[in-house]
């Protein structure tokens, strides 16, 4: 069963509730690295994703996952709104005019989207950033589609390596985004913004799933 | 969190429309779009100054915007960059035909969002130069990092900057200075206590009492690294040090020297720390001929403060002089 | 006790060293006899305005010297009144011949001190007129006490009357002026967190996370009442409406407003007070025709504001518009 | 035997050392009903006393007083300077030319010091500030002149004033000086400066018994 746009619509309605209700870890996490606001910068940018989309029912898929994109440059600011927005901008790209994904299609919506997080933001793995969330996803997702499986176990496997990639961000030394500033300071943290990645995957997973 | 606040949410908007109120000869005040541009804006054939960055630093930029000094100011939500559509906005509006001068604290967020603003700034026509301040000593600059951060000097460059842009010099000319004087200074700054991002409703690291951060921004981070509380002596020490070093100012040099407060620190000890400051500089010859005390560049109620110095040649120093008329800068007119 | 300071004791030295080197152009500061004179003083024929009080305050008063303002400052010993001996250099220092006016906050301590200055002045054949503010509305006004608290109002007097002063009005004229600016201002602060004086070196009082004090004055001293921590819309209502009261402001009257954060507060708050001020007022139908913002009268770091209201008339405004070029206020030079 | 003027002397330096021990101790008492200060005050003021009294063993009392009160009014600030300036100039002027000084004397000069107190402060008894320290104390010597007892009981018998008075400040609701400004809030608190005028009177007592 392909993931229609109304599947998608509940995807960014769920993505919206779960960083809502992770509002305070998010900032939390980055209090200790960085300055104490990517719970209120994401919980912002998705509250106005939720009003801009209300009405879209009818919108394919590219044309929802744009509205996203801008809407999120619009609204959230900092690093996490242009690296966010950049990302469903170029999902949305990726899948204009669809109102249904196949395995194939849903590769290339995150290969695109993660492609525009590093244009975007000059950074690769290991820099202690979202990438590590969203690289070992689109890696797990494209062995996974070699691997002919459907399409919930294909977005459970890029959510769990979506998980211990924002895990391993705990032993990263940062060298992009504010946490750099911290130089070896930074070393002993989860990074915020790969947990949000992960936290969004996850609720993509999620919504397939159930 | 004790704060005269209302809702956290409210911040920004509750201290626009306090500004727009305070300053109804200067400024005009768009709470809607969240921008804040100078009365007479746009200024015709005048290259226009637009800074922005997130809130919390008051009086920077807002308290930077009018008469020779910026033309507007994008605030964001506290310490978060504003977004394109501010800053497109404030293009638009202090685009008098000699083209928009951005100036950008290197933040990764900021630099991203101005980058994004200035694409659809010219697509639109108006032709925006951007110009990235990264003067922040305590942070290693190397082309692999986001780089060193954009503090102080970025105050002192609006000044300078914009007493040349009010000449009617050309948008090159004006874009040369700024990156002259962001590359003749240099700051390092200091926390004695944490700050408190409203919406997070705590304070964003713990302290001891007899311990201090060395080499913080002004996002309310931690710095490089925590000490030992130290004397207002020492404290200075440490700040002017890898500042002089680093722009390595020569006996007989002359500088613009600010000592900032980080918003919670009152005055009378800035000034014990510019005593400590010029005692240094003269134990190395280098002559303080400007000088600015007092909270710049703020991280909230922080209590700390940071040293900037800048080079100054004659070029630097008269337009630091030059009239300026903004609600928080104020001579010569 | 977290501050940039040497030791205790050389607090208010290492301070009158700072600002004499960040004020060269502007300030005579003697260190020795703890006065900080205007550049050009004894202005001839103009009348001398000295004021003084404890230090912690800053700016005030030292920040006020200057053209359009005060001749002379004496900073005592933190929340100290200064003594005798300061006052009566710096009114040497200032006597060009017409007469100075002592400006002196309505605490026990400035005002014995400043009547004993007064007598060795007169004693030398200065003519000395003294003017007492007594604007804090917290504190209820008998004449069986000490009487309200001189607060906020003291720093617009400095201006208004300074401006006067510089025209060659004569004593009489600009005492007069005092007294009337005293009389047409009133002032209520609150706090909420205590300051630490620096020889006593923890804070004054202790301040649970969900209280504030009310009606407190500017030596850190606990206020009137404690009360559950409200928003800033809340605490601008309980500090506008006494004074609002008390002054019997009508719909139709113009004020000058002062909100004056206490040293701790940051700028970004004070602006939200004022919008709040602004909205109270509104709804009175008192109009805002001039205002200021900022830390200008502090009781060290304490965290919390004052809100201080002055009946504007056509002689005030004037005055207050007048150039003035000091270390913490300037404009129209 | 009389109190000459290197009792006086003895009684300048201990009254200095003990405001010294006792700085915390009047600067906390100040920072419950005041600002502070009151301890850094009077330690700051007769530590000027014991500089400038260094070389006056030849001084009559009277000098020796006198000049402790432009040292205090010259150094202390506040309102406790004029006040004890006050007090000691006072003091000075009814013990001029002395070098010992019998009962009526010291009952004399204490009775200048308070009336100068007064006079400088406007205030008086039951306001809680240092009269209520002080007048007691007067009282207490004129009664002992009556009964005729010596100097050492007399001026033991004004500390034992005194330190009632002091305490009965504890009781009062402040109308002068700065505990005025705290209303009701003032009572429960013991007035610094009549503690430290407690700790003057006492000085002497001391000085005179050993
Ligand atoms: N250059 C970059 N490339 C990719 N991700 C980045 C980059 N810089 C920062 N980030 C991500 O952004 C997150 C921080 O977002 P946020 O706190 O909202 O913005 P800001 O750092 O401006 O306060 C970091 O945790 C990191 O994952
Ligand atoms: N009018 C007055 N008459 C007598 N004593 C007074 C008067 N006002 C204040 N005092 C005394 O002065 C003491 C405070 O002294 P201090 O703290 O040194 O000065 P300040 O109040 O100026 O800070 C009070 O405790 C009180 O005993
Ligand atoms: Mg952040
Ligand atoms: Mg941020
Ligand atoms: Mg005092
Ligand atoms: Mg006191």
């Amino acid at each position: 069963m392909p993931v229609t746009n109304e599947t998608i619509l509940q995807w960014l309605q769920r993505s919206a509730q779960v960083l809502h209700e992770n509002n305070a870890y998010l900032t939390e996490l980055d209090s200790a690295i960085g300055d104490a606001d990517h719970g209120s910068n994401m919980d912002r940018g998705f509250n106005a994703v939720i009003t801009k989309i209300a009405d879209m029912q009818e919108a394919d898929i590219g044309t929802l996952l744009k509205t996203v994109g801008t809407t999120l440059v619009s609204t959230v600011g900092g690093a996490s709104g242009p690296l966010y927005g950049t990302a469903f901008l170029r999902a949305g790209m990726a899948t204009t005019g669809k109102k249904a994904l196949e395995t194939a299609d849903i590769v290339a919506m995150f290969e695109a989207a993660v492609e525009g997080v590093k244009a975007r933001g000059k950074a690769q793995a290991g820099e202690k950033t979202m990438l590590d969330a969203l690289i070992p996803a689109i890696e797990a997702g494209k062995q996974a589609q070699l691997e002919q499986v459907d399409i919930p176990e294909l977005l459970k496997r890029m959510a769990a390596s979506a998980a211990s990639g924002m895990q391993s961000t705990i032993g990263l030394t940062a060298t992009k985004g504010r946490a750099s500033y911290l130089g070896e300071r930074s070393v002993g943290h989860q990074d915020p913004g790969a947990t949000s990645s992960w936290l969004i995957v996850q609720a993509l997973a999620d919504t397939v799933a159930s | 969190m004790k704060k005269l606040i209302n809702k956290p949410e409210d911040v920004v908007r509750d201290t626009l429309l306090g500004m727009a109120g305070a300053y109804p000869d200067l400024l005009n005040v768009d709470v809607e779009q969240q921008i804040i541009v100078r009365k007479d804006a746009p200024v015709k054939n005048k290259v226009g100054l637009v800074s922005g960055g997130g809130s919390g630093h008051e009086p920077m930029h807002g308290g930077y915007v009018g008469y020779g000094m910026l033309d507007a100011a994008c605030p964001g939500a506290i310490f978060t960059s504003p977004v394109p559509d501010q800053m497109l906005a404030a293009t638009r509006a202090v685009n008098g035909g000699a083209g928009v001068l951005h100036i950008i604290k290197n933040y990764t967020g900021d630099v991203m969002n101005f980058e994004m603003a200035a694409e659809l700034g010219a697509g639109e026509g108006i032709e925006v130069v951007s110009v990235v301040t990264n003067d922040d000593v305590a942070v290693q600059d190397s082309l692999y990092t986001a780089g060193r951060r954009g503090v102080g000097v970025t105050v002192l460059l609006e000044k300078i900057v914009g007493g040349l842009a009010e000449t009617g010099a050309p948008l090159k000319q004006v874009a040369e200075l700024a990156h002259k004087v962001n590359s003749q200074g240099r700051s390092m700054g200091m926390a004695l206590t944490s700050s408190t991002v409203p919406a997070a409703g705590k304070p964003t690291f713990e302290l001891g009492e007899d311990e201090m951060e060395i080499g913080i921004g002004i996002h309310g981070e931690p710095g490089r690294r925590r000490e030992k509380l130290a004397n207002a002596a020492e404290i200075t020490e440490i700040l002017t040090n890898p500042v002089v070093d680093d722009l390595g100012l020569k006996a007989g040099d002359e500088v613009l020297a600010l000592v900032n407060g980080m918003g919670g620190t009152p005055l009378i000890e800035l000034y014990i720390v510019f005593n400590e400051l010029q005692r240094i500089l003269k134990g190395k010859s280098i002559s303080i001929s400007r000088s600015l005390v007092g909270n710049y560049i703020t991280s909230l109620e922080m209590a700390g403060c940071s040293i900037t110095l800048v080079r100054l040649d004659e070029q630097l120093t008269k337009y630091w002089d030059a009239p300026v008329q903004t609600p928080a800068l104020r001579w010569g007119r």
